[in-house]
Order: structure tokens, then sequence, then C-alpha cells
């Protein structure tokens, strides 16, 4: 069953690329989507068992191992000496949770893409590129090994590398999928050299030894030599994977490739960029929580780092313009917080928002796609509005959404909306973590959540309320010259792109908007019961009682009792601490996009300095372009055109050559032809060797 | 004449009467030339399955030379020696498996002096197996120096350009090395009083001698590599010499300073290698990130694989010096996943050379509109060479990586980077060549590829990613051999060490 | 002062005296003259060392033969002598270190030199006694040299044969005898006989 | 210096003669003619040892020696004579100066 799972799409997406054209665009579709929801139903057939049955069918306790554990061996793959890697499926709870996650996101993207790619060229490609994804996210989380891991992870890379580059024509997004792919790389250059650390201090590559390795290190941890210091191992090798971490999961100094990302098309950004892949730094860190919970300074950076990230990409969501881009800061923004929640020990909490996060970010991806859609593929905001009329059951969705993500709910009671559990849980946790990291996460995640619900309301009440704003109807709404430029320079999708549905561009987008078609809603409608529901049906197993959790998870991740029973015994005034923040949210969004809409650019034209530090997202693309990439360039250049041609081919062996010439140039003037000049040279020669021959002889003395 | 001692013998020199042959064939023009590359064609097949089958018969179990012939020839001392190890038998196979590829790519591509062209391949490839395959210093050296012969021809007569410069550059760059080599060869002689390479694997030298021996040998080594900074002459002779000189020199030529390393300096002079694996480190760490960097910059298409070649032989020698048994299968699979990949990748690039005559990035963009299947096999080839899991790529570069991690960590954060700058530059030329509009006029009428030029590519795919899943059938043939290698090496530089720290006492 | 040693010093004075004028006199006429003068001056010092049968073939040969032949190469040769002294003091400096060097030397070891006594005690041919140089000369050099003597002669005749073929141009427009090709001659080649038919003429 | 003949007596004419050999090649560098007769006194300073020598040790070795040289001398001469009259007859002139199509 778990080969059918994570084989099926392998299989779809080789039928579908390879044979695409060959059987056409509908076959291709029809056969992925099938496969996919094969193993979706077969993922949820291995899932109830776990949540609410008496655990994972034919799963062991091993000997040592650490829970109960349902291991597939595939076939060998590395054996050297010491090292024996195989190709494990794993699946235990955890698994289990990214399985459902997986390919139940998967195959409602698949269906929606049906709809929402129907006139593309390529199409029996995307089917192909995103059934080749879920593969590769279905090895990442039944990894049996750091490896196999690495080997999804970057699987999930080449696929979101070709994913974001779908629309190869244009530049923008051949180079946001380079860009996703080596800010990745960056990531993954510390992924690989933490699993060397750990293959070096553990001595395994495999989950199950190093787990048991650690275990055994007891009070005296080891210490390694890395570069110039002589480190704690474990914190090492613990901040080398969370660099992969980092990476994959777009936090804060290596995030800069997600917004970018949303050049690809919606679907790929719900499934990709918002619901999988990017948690699987989340899963990698919950994974290995028994190596991180031996490095409290390890745990400490994922804190920070998290929390900045919860924080910082909050803030740029504020003022973005681009749908998409809104969303896509908002995934990273609630990436800091499982980060968080990883950090201070709540892993399972982490889980919990990484799993009801996965429905309300998809739905609202493939809302915000829906009403791209409907605007003929129109991505700016500005241009929007007042569609609340025009599509409804979109809107009625993305409602759904936003609550979801806002986290609207009652503190104190089961009543509210996925991520009101999940995000309280996490804040719940950081403030119980305590200490000054705890509070700083804890004010950090706050303020987020603040401005989670500002900008949330701010799409919602751009997009759907007030009235049309579209090219005909109002482009000179925006005198700010400023503002001018940053349109043009923020709409990726010029017109002659080629997933242009092809309609005729008459009248004014607003007008010519539509409901999408029934197969791109379903998927929404499945969403959304998910947005709704998860949280509340979940709330048990992953959060409630610390029993239930470690029942449910049955060892997989590290369940940190007291903090756990520490974080529902919180003042009163923290857990309402993030539905005042939503509130508060929501009454400044109505308030400057309903009630009086010129505030917003009254602001932004009283702080400059401030709009643009965030428009620009705080800089960082042209930073690194300046620290990084341009050094890069320029000593690549330097080391061709300086050291390999001028100093190695032209001064030393050309050079050489050269010199040869030369010297035998200078040479062949001594033979001038002149008889005496020969016979002066011999003369001189005689005396000199007389000279020498008194000399050595000794009769000078 | 038994399977045992024959075998060898026949896949060597095999290619040879297939050289004779060629000559023999009567006539000038299109018929005998297609004669020629029938008959080519035919005799490095043969020899291909022939080394499948002494693959097959090889024991991975033995650590020892297996199929080993050895009679008198010239003088008491140089004798014609030949055998196997589990070191050097994938090299046999790896070379008897490209040079039908080459000849295939240059069946329509090279039309002038079909009949030298062939001939000098097969002599090439009798030259190369007879590196791989001999086990007397003076052969050894006879045909590591033959193989410059024929390559100085193919680049200087079929080659670009500015060919003729490209090939004196290559010839002089790999013979200065090779002097030296030569001299410390007559010193080994004169040391162990034999040229049998079995024996002088069990001789030690004296540990002062072993480094000059050392230096010696790494500076014809180092050349072939090439290492950074010997290897100025490779991306010349790679953009100058047509394509299946690209894909032997590439995958094949440049393996031999690997193999060298690997038979010679670290087991003859341990005590050498164990002192100068720093100096190796920091030159293979250098060849990583610089020439990756400069990679970055490049505007020619074989001068940018060229360069990516250098980065990933980096991989290679840090290795091999690394000592322990992670970092030698790595190195040996690296070696022989980069003959794959590398020579797929000059192939691509062939494939448009043929149509464009161009080698510039700058003249393509927009590929994948006309030749999607083209765009596939080069994705694939640049995915493997960037080093992604799941080809074969990936294994060489993580076994290296966490072999040379255990030695000292500051090499493998240096190369690691390589994996981030590899990505750079690699994605950087696909972007450039296959992804794009369509806007070249001149690009619009392009073919996707031939039945040739699939049958061509498309083993090599499926080789890279069935090693990438896979690898066990090669890490099972050279894990015998470099488990005694290592094993070898750590008692002599351990040895050593205890000597010394005794005299110090 | 004893006899020889007066009359050394007078061959010896007169010898590097004419020497000196070789080299500095303008005319080369008067160079050849000197180095006569030098040549036979040099003989009287053979002469009072002993060597009388080389003295007198200095003389024979090189005022004979060897300074006539310079003598003749001079004034046959019509070349403005007087235009090759220009610029003569150009290398003199240099020539005056090297030689100014080269005599010191020479003099140096001149006079440190010590001859061991095993070879003093042990000449290669020694002198005979009693017999006259010429006779002990000839003793040897027919004998013991007789392949050295054959192999100057060689040079010497090779020297001829070069010097001959180096100067002998034939002139296109002089009638010369060729004895071979009159000898090799035969009535058959030279001589045609015709048949007349009588009243024809030819 | 002792009353008699010695041995330095005749180095020291052979050493001034040879001295001024050389000498002369340097001053008379454009004349071959005197270049050659410069050649010649050296040629005799290095008989004037050998024969000094030679009655010295008692040994007739060095005159023979000397003998030898006379002839390589005279063939000398000779050969170089031929060759500065035919140089004449080809160029017109034995200027140094002209003679230089040997260079490289």
């Amino acid at each position: 069953m778990i080969q059918a799972i994570v084989f099926l799409p392998l299989i779809g997406a080789l039928v579908a690329g390879l044979l695409g054209r060959t059987i056409g665009h509908r076959p291709s579709e029809l056969i992925t989507t099938t496969l996919l929801l094969v193993a979706a139903v077969l993922s949820w057939v291995v899932f109830i068992p776990v949540a609410f049955g008496d655990g994972l069918a034919g799963a062991v306790v091993e000997e040592g191992g650490h829970g109960a554990v349902l291991k597939v061996e595939i076939m060998r793959w590395i054996q050297v000496g010491d090292m024996d890697l195989r190709w494990i499926l794993r699946v235990d709870t955890l698994t289990a949770i990214m399985l459902v996650v997986v390919t139940t996101v998967s195959s409602l993207v698949h269906i929606y893409s049906i709809g929402y790619m129907e006139e593309d060229p390529h199409r029996s490609r995307f089917f192909a590129y995103l059934s080749l994804f879920t593969f590769a996210m279905l090895m990442l989380v039944t990894a049996d090994n750091f490896l196999q891991m690495f080997f999804g992870w970057e699987g999930v890379g080449l696929a979101s590398y070709l994913l974001i580059g779908f629309w190869y024509t244009r530049p923008a997004a051949n180079a946001a999928a380079m860009k996703a792919f080596v800010v990745n790389r960056v990531g993954d250059f510390g992924f690989a050299l933490g699993i060397f650390g750990a293959f070096m201090v553990l001595g395994h590559i495999d989950f199950d030894g190093a787990f048991h390795a650690v275990s055994e290190l007891g009070e005296e941890l080891p210490t390694m030599q890395f570069l110039a210091w002589n480190l704690d191992a474990m914190t090492v090798i613990c901040l080398l994977l969370f660099m992969g971490a980092m990476g994959k999961s777009a936090q804060f100094l290596l995030h800069t490739w997600l917004p970018d990302a949303m050049e690809g098309p919606t679907p790929v950004s719900a499934l990709i960029h918002a619901a999988t892949m990017v948690t699987a730094g989340v899963f990698m860190v919950a994974r290995l929580s028994p190596l991180f919970e031996t490095s409290p300074f390890a745990l400490a950076v994922v804190i920070t780092i998290g929390a900045i990230t919860a924080f910082f990409a909050a803030t740029i969501g504020l003022v973005q313009n681009d749908i998409k881009r809104v969303i896509a800061y908002s995934t990273c923004s609630q990436l800091g917080y499982m980060f968080v929640a990883l950090g201070v020990g709540a892993y399972s909490a982490g889980m919990f928002h990484l799993f009801t996060h996965a429905f309300f970010k998809a739905l609202l991806f493939l809302g915000a796609g829906s009403v791209i859609h409907a605007m003929h593929h129109e991505q700016d905001m500005r241009h929007m509005g007042g569609l609340r009329k025009k599509i409804p059951i979109t809107y009625a969705m993305m409602m759904i959404g936003t609550l979801a993500l806002t986290g609207v709910g009652i503190p104190g009671t089961s009543i509210g909306f996925a991520g009101f559990f999940s995000k309280d849980a996490i804040i719940e946790s950081a403030y119980a973590y305590g200490g000054t990291l705890g509070s700083f996460a804890f004010w950090m995640l706050v303020v987020a959540a603040l401005f989670t619900s500002f900008y949330s309301w701010r799409l919602v009440h751009l997009t759907f309320h007030g009235s049309p704003r579209d090219a005909q109807h109002g482009h000179s709404e925006h005198p700010d010259p400023q503002h001018a430029a940053l349109e043009t320079h923020h709409e990726p999708v010029d017109d002659d792109n080629a997933d242009d549905h092809g309609h005729a561009h008459h009248g004014s987008a607003y007008d010519n908007a539509h409901e999408s078609p029934a197969v791109m809603l379903w998927p929404l409608y499945v969403l959304a019961i998910g947005a709704v529901l998860s949280g509340v049906v979940f709330y048990g197993m992953f959060f409630h009682e610390v029993e239930h959790i470690e029942h449910f998870f049955a060892g997989s991740i590290y369940v940190d009792h007291e903090l756990i029973e520490a974080a529902h015994h919180v003042p009163l005034w923290v857990k309402w601490s993030a539905t005042i923040a939503m509130i508060l949210g929501f009454v400044t969004a109505w308030f400057m996009y309903i009630r009086s809409p010129e505030t917003p650019r009254g602001l932004a034209e009283r702080n400059p300095g401030l709009y643009s530090f965030l428009l620009n997202k705080w800089y960082f693309d042209e930073l690194y372009n300046v620290i990084f990439v341009r050094p890069a360039l320029w000593i690549g250049r330097a080391f061709w055109r300086g050291f390999d041609d001028w100093l190695i081919d032209g001064k030393l062996t050309e050079g050489l050559g050269r010199r040869v010439q030369n010297v035998t140039s200078w040479v062949v003037r001594l033979q001038s032809g002149y008889l005496y000049h020969y016979a002066f040279a011999m003369l001189i020669g005689v005396a000199a060797i007389l000279t020498w021959a008194i000399a050595a002889g000794g009769l000078l003395q | 004449m038994t399977f045992e001692n024959s075998i060898l013998s026949i896949i060597t020199f095999l290619p040879l009467l297939g050289a004779v042959a060629v000559l023999f064939v009567p006539g000038r023009g299109g018929a005998s030339d297609n004669t020629v590359r029938s008959i080519a064609l035919l005799t490095t097949l043969v020899t291909f399955a022939l080394s499948l089958v002494m693959w097959a018969a090889f024991d991975p179990s033995n650590a020892g030379f297996q199929f080993v012939v050895d009679s008198a020839w010239i003088g008491d001392n140089i004798g014609y020696r030949v055998g196997v190890d589990g070191i050097s038998v994938l090299f046999v196979v790896l070379t008897a498996l490209l040079m039908p590829f080459c000849i295939l790519s240059s069946w329509d591509s090279v039309g002038t002096r079909v009949r030298e062209y062939m001939l000098v391949f097969l002599v090439l490839e009798t030259l190369m197996l007879g590196v791989f395959v001999t086990l007397d210093l003076a052969m050894f050296y006879v045909f590591f120096e033959g193989t410059l012969l024929p390559m100085f021809l193919i680049i200087g007569i079929w080659g670009g350009k500015r060919r003729i410069q490209a090939s004196y550059k290559f010839f002089f760059y790999t013979f200065v090395g090779s002097v030296l080599m030569l001299l410390a060869m007559m010193a080994m002689y004169w040391d162990a009083g034999t040229t049998d390479i079995q024996q002088l694997l069990t001789h030690s030298f004296p540990t002062g001698m072993q480094t000059w021996l050392w230096l010696a040998f790494f500076a014809s080594f180092a050349v072939k590599m090439p290492m950074w900074p010997f290897h100025r002459w490779l991306p010349e002779a790679h953009v100058e010499a047509p394509t299946a000189g690209s894909v032997i020199l590439a995958a094949i030529l440049l393996k031999l300073g690997g193999y060298g390393f690997l038979r010679f300096s670290l087991p003859m002079f341990p005590d050498a290698s164990a002192q100068l694996a720093n100096f190796v480190f920091i030159l293979s760490v250098a060849a990583i990130i610089v020439t990756s960097l400069v990679a970055l910059v490049q505007e020619d298409m074989k001068k940018l694989i060229a360069y990516s070649s250098v980065a990933h032989m980096g991989f290679v020698t840090m290795g091999i010096f690394a000592g322990n048994e992670l970092g030698i299968q790595g190195a040996i699979f690296q070696m022989l996943s980069h003959g794959l990949i590398s020579g797929a990748l000059f192939l691509c690039v062939g494939v448009v050379y043929d149509r464009m005559h161009t080698r510039e990035i700058s003249a393509y963009g927009g590929l994948v509109d006309n030749m999607p299947r083209y765009a596939f096999a080069f994705m694939v080839f640049t995915m493997a060479n960037v080093g992604l899991p799941g080809t074969s790529g990936f294994v060489g570069e993580f076994l290296t990586l966490i072999g040379v991690f255990q030695v000292n960590t500051w090499v493998a954060f240096g190369a690691a980077f390589g994996v981030i700058f590899s990505a750079a530059y690699a994605l950087w030329l696909y972007r450039r060549i296959i992804f794009g509009a369509l806007t070249k006029d001149a690009l619009k009428g392009m073919l996707d590829l031939s039945l040739k030029e699939k049958v061509v590519l498309y083993p090599l795919i499926v080789m890279v990613i069935a090693f990438g899943f896979y690898p066990a059938p090669i890490l099972d043939t050279t894990a015998g051999a470099v488990e005694a290698l290592v094993a070898h090496y750590s008692s002599s530089v351990g040895l050593e060490t205890a000597t010394v720290a005794a005299a110090a006492h | 002062m004893t006899l020889p040693l007066f009359f050394f010093y007078v061959f010896g004075t007169i010898t590097v005296a004419s020497a000196l004028m070789v080299i500095a006199s303008r005319n080369p006429v008067h160079s050849v003259l000197f180095l006569i003068l030098c040549f036979v001056n040099s003989a009287g010092l053979f002469m009072l060392a002993g060597a009388e049968f080389l003295a007198l073939i200095l003389v024979v040969v090189y005022v004979g033969a060897v300074a006539v032949l310079f003598l003749f190469v001079v004034m046959m040769l019509d070349v403005d002598f007087g235009s090759m002294r220009q610029g003569i003091l150009q290398y003199a400096p240099i020539g005056l270190v090297v030689g100014i060097i080269l005599l010191l030397e020479l003099l140096l070891v001149a006079g440190s030199f010590v001859i061991s006594p095993e070879i003093a005690a042990s000449p290669a041919v020694p002198m005979g006694i009693g017999i006259d140089n010429t006779r002990a000369l000839g003793q040897i050099l027919y004998t013991r040299y007789i392949y050295v003597f054959q192999g100057a002669g060689a040079v010497l005749l090779v020297a001829m044969i070069g010097a001959i073929v180096l100067t002998l141009r034939h002139k296109p427009n002089v009638k010369r005898q060729d004895p071979a090709t009159q000898v090799a001659r035969r009535a058959s080649e030279t001589m045609e006989v015709v048949k007349v038919k009588s009243g024809q003429g030819l | 210096m002792g009353l008699e003949i010695g041995l330095g007596h005749y180095l020291t004419v052979a050493a001034i003669l040879f001295t001024l050999g050389v000498f002369g090649i340097f001053l008379n560098r454009k004349n071959v003619i005197i270049i050659l007769m410069s050649v010649e006194l050296i040629l005799l300073a290095v008989n004037l040892n050998l024969v000094a020598f030679s009655a010295h040790l008692g040994d007739l070795q060095g005159q023979v020696f000397a003998l030898l040289i006379l002839t390589v001398a005279a063939a000398e001469a000779a050969i170089g004579l031929a060759i500065l009259v035919i140089f004449y007859r080809n160029r017109g002139s034995i200027a140094v100066d002209d003679i230089n199509m040997m260079k490289g």
C-alpha cells in the first residue's frame, strides 16, 4: 500500500511526461489525476487508523527504536564501508500526517489544474511535473534515512524549479525558477554538511540508528572539530541541518526565492509554495526532533529565526499589491510560526499548524487562482475590487480561507476555524516557553498575527469589496508617480504570455469576470471543509492532552510534557492576545480600505522610506545582489580573464613560448656574421678560461 | 589461450585490428567512407560486448588482479603484463562503452578524412584500454603517453578554428608533466629492481624518495586530471576538439589522471600521499570553487562544460586523498559517472553545434519549442551535472564529500560550495539555451533529435538515472579492491606515524 | 753575460719588436716584411735552444713559402689598406685589456710553475746523446711518429688541393688543351665519310 | 735572472708574442691579412714554448709537436689566403665589415 501511495504519482509522471505527446493532453490529465486520487484515498486509509483507531496498521516497535514504524524496503542504494543506505519507505504517525496532507492537496490541485490550465498547450507536461513533485515529496516524507530525505528534498526542488519555470518563454519565470533552485541549494549546502556531520558523529545515516546513537550520548555531549573551532557536535549538526530547513521553508535570510516563485502557475503556488514543499523544513525539524532536543542553542536559533520570519514576512505582506505575493509572504510568515513551535519544543503544535495551514493556505491560493482566472490573469489587487458580486463562490471560499488564516475563534471554547487552534497553540507554547527568548517570540508572533489579520482583510477588501478599479474603470486613480512606476514593476504577467487564455480583452476585466468552472470549484469546497474543520477535529491529537499526543504520535516526534502542560495553563490574556490582535487587524483593514480608502496612500506618502522599504521587501534582493551575485560573477570573471587568460596563458605558458622567442631573437643577433666578432668571442673565452683555470688552480693566492 | 589469459589482450588489441582493417578498405569517397564507419562501429561494439563479458566474469570479492598475463617481453625486466582489479575494470568498460557513441556521433558530422579519423579513434581506444589493463610500468608509460598522439591529431586535424594552437597546448602541457613521471619511473626501477606494478605495489620506497616520486607523478596526473591551476589546456582543447574528441577527452582521458593517482600515488607512495594530502585538498577546493565561478561567466558552451569538468575532477582528487573507503569509492564512482555525464553533455552540445555551427551561448535560446526531446535529454544531464540525487552525479559527489568530511571539515565545507555554484552555472546555461522565447530566426528551423542522436543519448540517460538510484553494480565491483587499498594505505601511513612518534620520545 | 744570453736578448728583442710592428705598421707589405724578420729571429731563438732542424725549417717554410705567399697576396690584391685602418682603435681597449690579462697570467704561470720530478726524470723521447738534432728527429719521426707524420703530410696535401680548387677558375673564352679528350677521340666520332656522287657536289 | 738562458726567458718571449698576436687581432679587425699574420704569431709563440720545454726537459717530443704545428700553420695560411683571394675575386673587397653572410 505504501509503495502504491509513493509510486503511483511517479507512474503518472512518467506516463504524462514521456508519453504525453503520444496519448494527448486529456488522457495525461486523467491518468495523473486518477492515480493521485487513488494515492490520496490510500493515504487516508493509512491515516485514519492512526488518528482515530489503534495506530498504524502493520507497524512494529523495533528493538531500540522510538516508536511504531512501518518500513518497506525497496532496494539497496549506496553501500560503502560502514555506510549502508537503502531505499526504505518509512511510515509512522509523522509520515502519515504528511502523506495525507501531500496527497490530498496534490490531488485537489491536480483536479483544479484541469480547469485552470485548460488552454495551455503544454498541459501534459504540467501534470507530469505536478506528479513528479508529488512523488518527490512523498519520498521526502517517507524517508528512512538522511540521504533519502535529501533525495526527496532535492527532488521537490527540481520539480519546483520546473514548475516555476513552466512558462519558459517568460524571462521572469526563468529567473525565478533558477533563483528558487539556487537559493534552495544554499540551504542544501548546510543540509548536506549536516548529514556528513551526523554520519561522522553518530556513525549512522539512517534515522533509527542516528536516534539510537543520540539517545546513548548521555550527559557528555561530543564535540567535533568544525572548520577552525572545536564545537559541540550536536549544535553544529543541528544548525547545519536547520540551514537546509531554512532554505526549503523560506525562512528569514533564505526567503527571497519564495515571492519570486509566484511566477509559476497558481496551482503550483498552492501545492508547492504553500501546502507541501515549503513545509518540508518543518517536517524535517520535527522528524529530527530527537537530534534537535540535544542542542538548546540550535533550538534557540530555530525560535529566533522563526519569530523574525513570522514578523518580517508579515510586514512585507502589508504593502504588496500582487495578490499571490501577499499570500506568499503570508506563507512565509506562517512557516515562521511553525518553526517557533518546533523551537520551543511543541513539535506537535508545529505539525498541527502545518496540517491546518496546508488546507487553508491551499484554499487561499486556489481561490486567488480562481480570482486571477476570472480576471484574465490580472494579479494586481489595485486593479480589482468589487468582485464579490461577479464571483460569489470564490468570494465565499476566500472568506473561509481568510477566517481560517487569521484564526477566528472564541478562546476557551472549541469553536473556531482551523487556524485558530493551531496558531493559538503556537502562541501559547511560545509564552509557556518563557524567558527572554520565549517572550520575544511571543510578542513577535502576536504582532505578526495582527499583521496577518490586516493584510488578509486588506486582500479581501481590495479584491472583493469596494468598487471595480480595473484598467478601464480607474487607471487614473494612481496619480502618484511612485505608484505608477512600481505598478509596472510589479506586474509580472504581461499580456502576451503563453498561458493567456486567449480571451479577447474587450471591455474591462471586471465586466468579463466570470465564475470558474466546477472542476476548479470542487477542490475549493473540499479544502474549505478542511479549513473549517481540521482544527477542531484534530486539536485533541496534536495539542490537547499530553497522553493523547503521545499515543497519536507514537514516538515519531519528541513530546515535551511540561511545556504542553504549561501552554494549557497560560494566563487568560495570553489566550486572548492573538484574538485581540486579529480583531485589531481586521478593524484597521476595514477602516483603511472600506471606511476611508484614502488613508493608506496618505500613510505611504507620509512615510515614504518605510513604505518603499517594505514594498521592496526590506531590500533583500538588492542586498544579496550586491553581496553575493555580483562578487561571484566578478570573481569568476577575474579568475577567467585575470588568472587563466592573463597569468596562466598569457604570462606562463604562451608567455614562456614568447620568452623563448625573445631570447632566441636576441641570441641570433650575436651571430652578427662578422668574423672578428667570433674571433673576439673566442679570444675572450680563452682569456676567461685561462683565468678560471688559474684561479681554480690556486695560483692567484 | 584460455579465456582467463586472453580476454584482456583481445579487448585491448581488437580496436587496433579494426584500425588495420580500416586501412585496407579499398577506394575513396562516400561508399568506402561508409564501410570505414561501419567497421569502426562494429569493432567498438564487439569490444564493448567483450568488456561486458569480462565484467561479468570478474570476481568482485577478489581484491587482487584478475585475468593476469605475465610474460617476458623486452629484456629481462619489461614484460607483457596485463590484468585488472576492481579499480580498473570499470574504466575498461567505460572506455569500451563510450567508443561506439563517439563513432556514431561523428557518423555524419565528420565528412573529411573519414578513414584517418576512424583509424585514429580506434588506435586511441587501444591505447586507452592499454593504460587501464597494463601492469607494467614501462608499458603504462607508453600507453599513457601514446594517448597524446591520437588526441593531438584529432584536435589538430578535425578541430575548430584555433585547433593548431589548442592541440599544441594540450600536447605540451601533458608532456611536460609526463617527462617528470618518466624520470620517477626510472628511479622506481632503480630502487625496486622491477617494472612489474604488482611487485611495485608491495615494495615500500624510502620516505624521502617517496616525496619526490609522488611530486613527479603528481606533475603528470595533475595536468591530466586536470587540477587547478594546471587546467588551462582543457577548455581550449575542448572548445577546439570535434564532438567525439571532446567526449573522449572529458570522459576518459581525464580519468587517466585519477586512475594514476589510485594506481601509483596512493598505494606506492602512501607516506608522501599522507603528507601532501592537504596540498591536494587545497588545490581541489580551489578547483571546485574557482572554476565553478569561472564557469559561471563563460559565453561558450563547451568552455563552460569544460570548466565544470575541472570542478568535478576536484571532487575526485579530494576523494582520493581523503584516503578512506567512502572517499575513494566516491572518487571512482564520480569518475565513472562524470565520464557518462560530461560525455553526454558534450554530445548534447554537438547536437546543436551540428545544426548551427556555433558554440556561443548567446546564439541560442528557446530551443525547447522545437526540440522538446533534446531539452529533456539536456535537462537530465544538466541535473546530473548539478549532482541532483537520483542521478549518478550525486552519488559520487556525496561519497567524496562525506569521505573528506571525516578527514577535514574545512575541505568539505569549501567543496560543498560547489553544490551551490554548480547549480548556478548549469541552470544558467540551460536557461539561456533551452528556455526563453524562440526569437532567433536561425533557430526556428531546427529539428529535434535524429534517430542516431537518440540512439546515442537515450541509453546515457537511462544509465545516468539508473546508477543514481542503484549504484550497487559499480560500488560492489570496486569495493574489494578499494578496501584492500585503504587497508594498505592506512596501515603504511599508521606505521610510519607510529615510528615517528617512537623516535620523538 | 754570456754570449748565448747576449744573443738570446738580441733575438728576443728583435722578435718582439718586429711582432709589434707586424700588427702596428700601416702598410701590410711592411707587416709581411716584419713578419719575416720576426720568424728569422725566432729561428735564432730556436737555434739557441738547440733545435737546429726546426730553426732551419722555420726559415725555409715560413720565410721561403708562407711569408712570400703573404707578400704575393698583399701585393696582388688591389685593396686600399689605408681605409682598413679606420676605427682601428675602436676595439683596442678591449684588446689591450684581454692582452694584458693574458700576458699577466702567462707570466704568472711562467714564473710560478714547477715541473714534477717524475716527468723531468722520464722524458717520453729522450734526447739522443751524441747524435745531432736533425738525426734524432728523423729517427723518431719516421718510426714512432710515422702516422702522425703521414697525417701532417695529408693535411698539407689537402691544404694544397684546397687552395688550388678554391683559386682555380675556368675562363669561358680561353681555349685550353684537354689531354683526356684528345686521347679519347675516335675516328668514328670525328670523321664522316660522305659519298659524293659525281657531278653533283655537296 | 741568471746568466744562463733559462726556461723563463723563452716563456717570457713567447708570452709577449702570444699577447701581441691576440692584440693584433683586436687591433686589425678589419684587415684579414693581418689577422692571419697575427694567428701566425700566436702559433709561433706556441712553437717557441714547445721548443723551450723540449730543450729544458731533454725531450724530443716537443720538437715533433712543433714540427706538426708548423705544418698545420702553413696549411692554414695557404687555405686562408686562398679563401681571401677568391673572396676578393667575387666581392671585389676584403673588408671584414662586408663579410657578414654567416649571419644567422
